[in-house]
């Protein structure tokens, strides 16, 4: 029987291994459960570390393209790193799709050979935005990450925000990693906002969330799914409570809740996350498409995903012309409610 | 008080010392005389454990060196002068008399002490809080004596003491270190100043190339045909 | 002013904090002359030529080369102008060879800049081959021993040619002055008896060169400076040959001993 | 404002206290001691985990939630076995360079920050992420409008008085004195009875131990901890000890708050300040050392030849 | 030593020992750029180890190899010049490992540079990877904004790079030891945190889309043919990469055997000895910071120009202890060693990915235990000679 290599990097060590692991996990799942299902080939899982890392990252993706055998790939979290091994991937001619980075730079320009299965952040910030100005108030204080992510939400949310007439009384972007809030929320405080709009992940949110209770700040925080996650909860304890943030709507889906439930049948060490199921739709769009384009013609392979039509654990996956995920996003208000995230 | 019984050492694969053995009884004055790198200071470091023996034995206040470590010999009643004195630059000039008392097993009592030593040094007590490491060559040379002779030690070891010392402070020095025995404390007094050494010690003990080409009554050795040649 | 004079000091006053180190001293240097300073340990030898040298700035007073005003001047430069030192505790640069410590000596002698040490090879390397010709004459003329372990880390070396290879170094910037800090300190008899002998020869093959040499080996400063300077508690205590300082009570008293009167008779 | 301006000053003088216990390491080690060790950043930073991973024993143990009594004893724990960490580091890797040029001992302890932190994310169950660190005080008091949790009052007084005891035990002490003696000489030190080894030991306990109390505050007030949190609180620190001057237990107190003074003083003020805080912070260090070079509480001295 | 009876050692045998020793140098590399296997790569690093504790163990050894390449220098460079030009063609067309030697080499003149200051002249010094940044978004937003072509770029930017490494200088010049350390260090995190945060440096995204070079119409993106054989891509930059470590080596070289190297030994060995022969030091240490600078900027816009996208991650505080332990590791003050630390230190990470998320963990341990098998680095520091 013929073997099929598929690759896989993230971050699996470093700063953000977090979601590179569990990624990882999603992908090796994926690979493991279209094995047993039975295929006219046998896929064998290569997974890389890229350490958050561009240059690691570039040496990853040349390790991958240059192994004959690996059909296709999906990678990287950081914008950063995607952006380097694009081009590896791309002069290669290996067909790969991004799982976490959301960069628009990634995609802005059509490489037939790279698409993206996660949504960025321009769908979601929008209607929030729209929420915010009619029913939080018309004065909002952005705190972001100075990393692309946080620049870009802050960017867009200030963008949409205005345009529905509410006003910016404070924009600050603080670096990734951060874990003392509590100068500039003092200082945010003096400006009186009606809210703060969080634009940046889960550790920060967390921790912003907690300490501006503990400063007796009394508004609410909104933000998109960057931080729409229980550690999130944990992070800010009973500060929590609240707060609200606007995701892509996840509508009942069958291959979500299957997921979840092998996931927790596999045993990983590390828990799920959002990014869990993007590799997960990223390893099965990859093979479904080798099944219908045969596993040794690549320029095939990449045409064959961006044919997708694809029910995954995300939604329904299908590529624009430049590879992006048309995934329809539709706003859902999530908050936090006793210690849990519910839909409002 | 001490004997060292046909001592050899190396450094690296080069020998240094070549069957060495020598003795020095309570109460006496004892110099090892001998040129540049004769390897007087490398007597120094096998007395004091600081460098392992290749073969023979040392024994130190009755005690044999052999698993004893050089932290634990002061205690034992020995003061040293190491070669080029080895203040601790950074820690004032009354620190380091201090430390010399403590390491003799002292607690109490060194304010008496210290006020003994600086009426021997009367030129180190103008100079007690400064910071040892900015002395002047020959004033660090007597906080060094004062170090080592604080604890009231039963033996002291100095290599070379006088280097670098103004002539009449080595007048001076030589007479301390005199008196010092003749109130007795033994002392072994490593020293190039052969002369000097030799009127004020009992016996000496010379070495060349790491061997005791000739050792014996002072007043013999001052005459000796070997010290003759290699000194005056 | 004598047009002789070579060095000379006025008013030298250096203050560590509240200790004077050195009260108003003056001092003067010929050319071609040999100056000895003697003093108790601390009166401030070491302070003064730290001075001159530029490593210490005189709280007040000035030094003087040829006439040229020295104070606040770096060190560096003061070493371009002529004056050459050697250390109290040697101070070599241990991991290089004997051979590297003089050629170092020769820096202000060198031009070479990092443009022709890259492009212009054969004018570096002329050069550098140049100061090491040289060097090694030095070093055969200072001593045929130290010569024959030109190719050893200075740091291995026996402590008797650790000092002449500080002085080698020193003459390697062909100084006008040259400034010895104890050079005998740790050598025995023997040793003292060449370095006097190499210190003679090396006067007598530069005539001009004018020297400045701290001491306690009253064997040394009885025979080889014309004029001495005794220094005491930072002052001027005495000035004048050996013969003539050596009978001044106060010189006895502070400074040489009964004993180190008589021994420098001998 | 006058509000806004007293917080602002609670959340300087908290943060330098904090910074200020890890600076304090730095500066027994490196100005003290003369030994470069860069991985104690991350050795102070294992504590909060070891405390969590006690409290997390305790609680199974008993088979009850953690009570404040069972935390208490699981911080302190942490403490003592965060000491012993830095005799372990000692023994198996820094002291194999201590007669090796300072560079090596540089890059090895480097190497083994690099250990220690992934070695906490791989032994840690679920060690890659953050973790909620819980606050052992609880409760604030109100003063001037301004809301003071307990947790910040304790974190200063514990800051001075691990300062003040250190500056004291060097000062006055012994042990301080023998210290010193092993870091300038260590042959001589043993002519006069001491031990280098024993006092390496003492030393690395008690910076590692002091370390330690600040890693357990740096995690308490953020709130979690994660395993490269370590990367940032060491390089503050060590800052914090070299702006202060080396050696100098008032210099790394007066060190960490100048540059958490700074570090708040620029997200107060200066728009998207956050965004620039590290580009102050190390100006300011770079500053500082032009002016002084060995510090604000180091000496410069004159050498002596 | 019996220098004189050993540097007659025959001719034939100094050459074959010379030629030996680099082919089995060569040998090595390749088969530890091409292994993929746990246990393979694991054993030739238990074999590299094992040749460390018997030159250890057994100085002749080196002594005799290091004899014959002092005896046959001339032949020594040719065949390692041949060596480096024919390696492409052994590496089975894999691009991968012609990557890993790009960024080898590129790190091996960070190396060099840095070992200006560290190895020469004892300077402390963590902003290497600052200037490498330096370099590469000078070039790049050259290139980006004004279509300033790479061989423009190219001593372009490392001028712009040393301006910086001057800058640098003056503040250095004050401190010492662990202050002069931090003082980098903060330099080194003021260039990474404006690179991250200033507009025209693209913030956190970087800069995307650096063209590739182009030489004489043929485009460094493109296959490289050489005699009917086609190379990767990579081959391209691997000649380019190649050249610009023989100049670094060339510079090394050069200045070591010179006034100036000889003033940084001084100043490594005593400062204040140094400026007693006239030594002018604060200029010798803020030489050693535009060099390293200067070099480390020529590395930054290759890297810009090979990979064509850069980004502040790429040249962190970390980065720079990286290339400081390559410098300690290999040997400090010594061009062989400084080179084959930075081999080592940057194909070790990767041959150590067969340990998945353990590697970073396996590669701190192993940088730890061969400092302690070899403190004195794996090449140390060597005396000079002069003449014949
Ligand atoms: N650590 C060492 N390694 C190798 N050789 C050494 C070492 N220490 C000393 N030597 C050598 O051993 C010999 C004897 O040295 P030692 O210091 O004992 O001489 P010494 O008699 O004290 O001389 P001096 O009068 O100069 O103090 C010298 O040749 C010296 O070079
Ligand atoms: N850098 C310094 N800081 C503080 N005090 C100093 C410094 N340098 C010298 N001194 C003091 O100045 C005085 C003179 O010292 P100096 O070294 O000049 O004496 P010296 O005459 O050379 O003595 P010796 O013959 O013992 O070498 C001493 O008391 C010394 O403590
Ligand atoms: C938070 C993530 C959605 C984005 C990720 N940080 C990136 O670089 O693209
Ligand atoms: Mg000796
Ligand atoms: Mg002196």
């Amino acid at each position: 029987q013929e073997t099929v290599k598929i690759g896989f990097i993230g971050p699996l060590s470093g700063g953000n291994a977090q979601q590179g692991l569990s990624a990882r996990n999603g992908f090796q799942l994926a690979i493991d459960q279209a094995n047993k299902a039975g295929l006219p080939f046998k896929l064998e899982a290569v997974i890389l570390d890229d350490a958050a890392n561009p240059q690691t990252g570039v040496a990853a993706a040349l390790k991958l393209t240059n192994d004959p055998q690996v059909a296709a790939a999906t990678g990287h979290w950081n914008s950063g790193v995607a952006l380097a091994t694009i081009q590896v991937f791309q002069r290669a001619n290996v067909p790969f799709i991004v799982w976490g980075a959301i960069s628009p730079k990634i995609i802005e320009r059509n490489n037939p050979m790279i698409s993206r299965v996660v949504t960025t952040l321009v769908n979601t910030n929008e209607p929030l935005a729209k929420w915010a100005a009619e029913s939080v108030g018309k004065k909002i204080a952005i705190v972001s990450d100075t990393s692309d992510y946080g620049f870009a939400n802050s960017q867009n949310f200030s963008k949409f925000y205005k345009a529905a007439g509410g006003s910016i009384v404070a924009a600050e972007a603080v670096p990734v990693g951060t874990t003392d809030f509590r100068a500039l929320l003092t200082k945010v405080k003096g400006s009186a906002p009606d809210a703060i709009y969080f634009g940046g992940v889960v550790t920060e949110a967390g921790l912003v969330r907690q300490q501006m209770v503990e400063l007796g700040m009394t508004i609410p925080m909104i933000g998109v799914d960057g931080f729409h996650d229980a550690e999130f909860i944990k992070i800010a304890g009973a500060a929590a409570e609240g707060t609200v943030s606007g995701i892509v709507k996840e509508k009942g889906n069958p291959q979500l809740e299957k997921l979840t439930k092998d996931y927790q049948a596999a045993n990983f060490a590390e828990p799920a996350t959002t990014y869990t199921k993007n590799a997960y739709d990223s390893a099965n769009i990859i093979v479904e498409a080798i099944k219908k384009a045969g596993t040794k013609d690549k320029a095939a392979i990449a045409k064959a995903i961006r044919e997708t039509q694809y029910d995954g654990a995300m939604g329904h996956t299908s590529f624009d012309e430049n590879g992006q995920t048309k995934l329809p996003v539709e706003l859902e208000l999530r908050t936090v409610k006793n210690g849990a995230w519910t839909t409002r | 008080m001490l004997r060292l019984e046909n001592v050899d050492t190396n450094y690296g694969v080069v020998a240094m010392l070549r069957d060495v053995s020598l003795s020095v009884e309570p109460g006496e004055l004892v110099c090892i005389l001998g040129p540049n790198g004769a390897g007087k200071t490398t007597i120094f470091r096998a007395i004091s454990a600081l460098l392992p023996l290749a073969r023979g034995r040392i024994a130190i206040m009755g005690q044999d060196l052999k698993g004893s470590r050089t932290e634990a010999l002061s205690a034992l009643g020995v003061g040293f002068v190491p070669e080029g004195r080895r203040l601790f630059g950074d820690i004032s000039v009354r620190d380091n008399i201090r430390l010399g008392y403590e390491a003799q097993g002292h607690q109490a009592g060194f304010e008496d002490r210290l006020e003994e030593m600086l009426e021997l040094f009367p030129r180190v007590r103008e100079r007690i809080r400064q910071r040892a490491g900015t002395l002047s060559g020959g004033e660090q040379a007597m906080v060094a004596l004062a170090r080592a002779l604080v604890g009231k030690p039963k033996f002291v070891i100095m290599d070379e003491p006088s280097l670098g010392l103004s002539p009449k402070l080595i007048d001076e020095y030589f007479d301390t270190v005199a008196a010092v025995n003749r109130n007795g404390t033994t002392v072994l007094l490593i020293e190039q100043n052969a002369e000097m050494a030799l009127s004020i010690a009992h016996r000496g003990i010379l070495l060349t190339k790491g061997r005791v080409v000739a050792a014996g009554n002072a007043a013999e050795l001052l005459g000796s045909d070997a010290v003759r040649h290699l000194y005056l | 002013m004598d047009p002789a004079i070579i060095l000379q000091g006025q008013g030298l006053t250096m203050r560590f904090g509240g200790l004077v180190a050195m009260a108003e001293v003056d001092f003067c240097l010929r050319k071609g002359e040999v100056l000895g300073i003697i003093g108790p340990n601390g009166a401030g030898k070491s302070t003064l030529l730290n001075i001159i040298t530029g490593l210490y700035v005189p709280s007040s007073g000035e030094v003087r080369l040829s006439g040229e005003l020295l104070n606040g001047q770096p060190a560096h430069r003061i070493v371009a102008k002529g004056i050459a030192r050697t250390f109290q505790s040697s101070r070599l640069f241990a991991d290089l060879s004997v051979l590297d410590n003089v050629i170092i000596g020769r820096h202000t002698h060198m031009k070479t800049g990092v443009f022709d040490a890259i492009f212009n090879r054969r004018k570096a390397d002329a050069e550098l081959d140049a100061a090491a010709e040289i060097a090694e004459r030095l070093l055969k003329a200072v001593s045929r021993e130290l010569h024959a372990q030109r190719h050893r880390p200075a740091g291995e070396l026996p402590q008797a040619d650790r000092r002449r290879l500080e002085i080698a170094r020193a003459l390697a910037s062909e100084p006008k002055v040259l400034l010895l800090d104890e050079p005998s300190s740790g050598m025995d008899d023997a040793d003292t008896d060449a370095l006097m002998d190499d210190i003679r020869s090396v006067c007598a093959e530069r005539p001009d060169l004018a020297l400045m040499i701290i001491e306690h080996d009253m064997r040394l400063i009885a025979s080889l400076p014309q004029r001495v300077l005794v220094l005491d508690y930072g002052q001027k205590l005495a000035e004048g040959t050996f013969e003539e300082v050596r009978l001044i009570p106060r010189v006895q008293e502070a400074y040489l001993g009964r004993k180190g009167a008589q021994h420098a008779q001998a | 404002m006058a509000e806004q301006l007293l917080q602002q000053i609670l959340n300087w003088i908290t943060l330098g206290s904090i910074y200020a216990l890890i600076a304090v390491g730095f500066s027994l080690l490196f100005g003290v001691l003369n030994i470069i060790h860069f991985s104690h950043g991350d050795v102070a930073l294992i504590a909060p985990f070891l405390a969590l991973a006690l409290v997390q024993t305790f609680a199974a143990a008993l088979g009850a939630a953690a009570t404040p009594g069972t935390m208490l004893l699981a911080v302190a724990l942490a403490i003592a076995l965060t000491g012993l960490l830095g005799i372990l580091l000692d023994f198996l890797v820094i002291q194999r360079f201590r007669n090796a040029p300072a560079m090596m001992a540089l890059v090895a302890t480097v190497a083994l920050g690099i250990v220690l932190r992934e070695l906490i994310r791989h032994l840690f169950p679920n060690g890659s992420n953050p973790h909620a660190v819980p606050r052992l005080v609880q409760g604030s008091i109100d003063a001037f409008g301004v809301t003071v949790p307990l947790f910040n009052l304790v974190a200063i007084a514990v800051s001075v008085l691990c300062v003040a005891g250190l500056f004291v035990l060097l000062g006055n002490t012994r042990l301080g004195l023998h210290i010193k003696a092993v870091s300038q000489d260590r042959d001589a030190a043993r002519l006069l009875s001491i031990a280098p080894g024993k006092i390496f030991r003492i030393t690395f306990f008690i910076a590692s131990a002091v370390g330690a109390v600040g890693g357990l505050f740096f995690a308490g007030y953020a709130g979690i901890v994660r395993f490269d949190f370590s990367i940032d609180v060491g390089l503050i620190g060590f800052s914090a000890a070299v702006v202060g001057g080396l050696g100098s237990m008032p210099g790394a107190i007066i060190g960490s708050l100048v540059i958490a003074g700074l570090d708040t003083l620029v997200q107060a003020v200066v728009p998207n300040g956050a965004a620039y805080r590290l580009v102050f912070v190390f100006l300011l260090v770079i500053g500082v050392l032009v002016f002084r070079p060995a510090g604000l509480f180091g000496r410069t001295v004159v050498e002596k030849v | 030593m019996t220098v004189p009876a050993r540097a007659t050692l025959g001719t034939a045998s100094g050459l074959a020992l010379v030629a030996l020793t680099e082919v089995a140098g060569a040998a090595f590399l390749r088969q530890f750029l091409l292994v993929d296997d746990w246990r393979a790569v694991v054993g030739l690093l238990a074999l590299f180890g094992g040749a460390l504790v018997a030159m250890q163990r057994l100085p002749a050894i080196e002594a005799g190899i290091e004899q014959a390449f002092g005896a046959n220098r001339r032949f020594a460079t040719l065949l390692g010049m041949a060596i480096v030009l024919a390696f492409p063609f052994v590496l089975q067309g894999s691009s991968y490992a012609l990557h890993l030697l790009i960024i080898a080499q590129l790190y091996a003149v960070l190396a060099l540079a840095l070992n200006f200051q560290l190895g020469s002249a004892n300077i402390p010094n963590f902003a290497t990877g600052a200037s490498y940044g330096i370099g590469a978004y000078a070039s790049a937003l050259l290139a980006l904004h004004w279509d300033v072509s790479f061989w423009l770029a190219l001593p372009a930017s490392a001028v712009v790079a040393t301006i910086f490494g001057f800058l640098l200088g003056i503040p250095s010049m004050r401190t010492r030891d662990s202050y002069l350390a931090l003082v980098t260090i903060a330099f080194g995190v003021v260039v990474h945190q404006l690179l991250n945060n200033l507009e025209f440096t693209g913030g956190p995204n970087g800069l995307v889309g650096i063209p590739a070079p182009e030489l004489f119409g043929h485009s460094f993106a493109s296959p490289l043919v050489i005699f009917g054989h086609s190379l990767p891509s990579q081959a391209n930059f691997y000649y380019l990469s190649a050249l610009l470590v023989g100049v670094a080596i060339l510079f090394a070289g050069r200045l070591h055997h010179s006034r100036i190297g000889l003033a940084w030994n001084a100043l490594r060995a005593d400062e204040l000895a140094a400026r007693c022969q006239g030594i002018n030091t604060t200029w010798y240490k803020v030489l050693a910071f535009a060099i390293d600078a200067f070099l480390a900027g020529f590395a930054g816009t290759i890297y810009a120009f090979y990979v064509g996208f850069i980004s502040p991650d790429n040249f962190t505080f970390l980065v720079s202890v990286t290339i400081m332990t390559m410098v300690i590791a290999g040997g400090m003050d010594n061009t062989l060693g400084v080179i084959v630390g930075a081999f080592l230190l940057t194909l070790l990470p990767e041959k150590l990915r067969a340990f998945s998320d353990y590697r970073i963990l396996f590669f701190g341990i192993t940088v730890i235990a061969f400092l302690m098998i070899r403190p004195q680095g794996i090449f140390p520091q060597r005396l000079r000679r002069y003449g014949g």
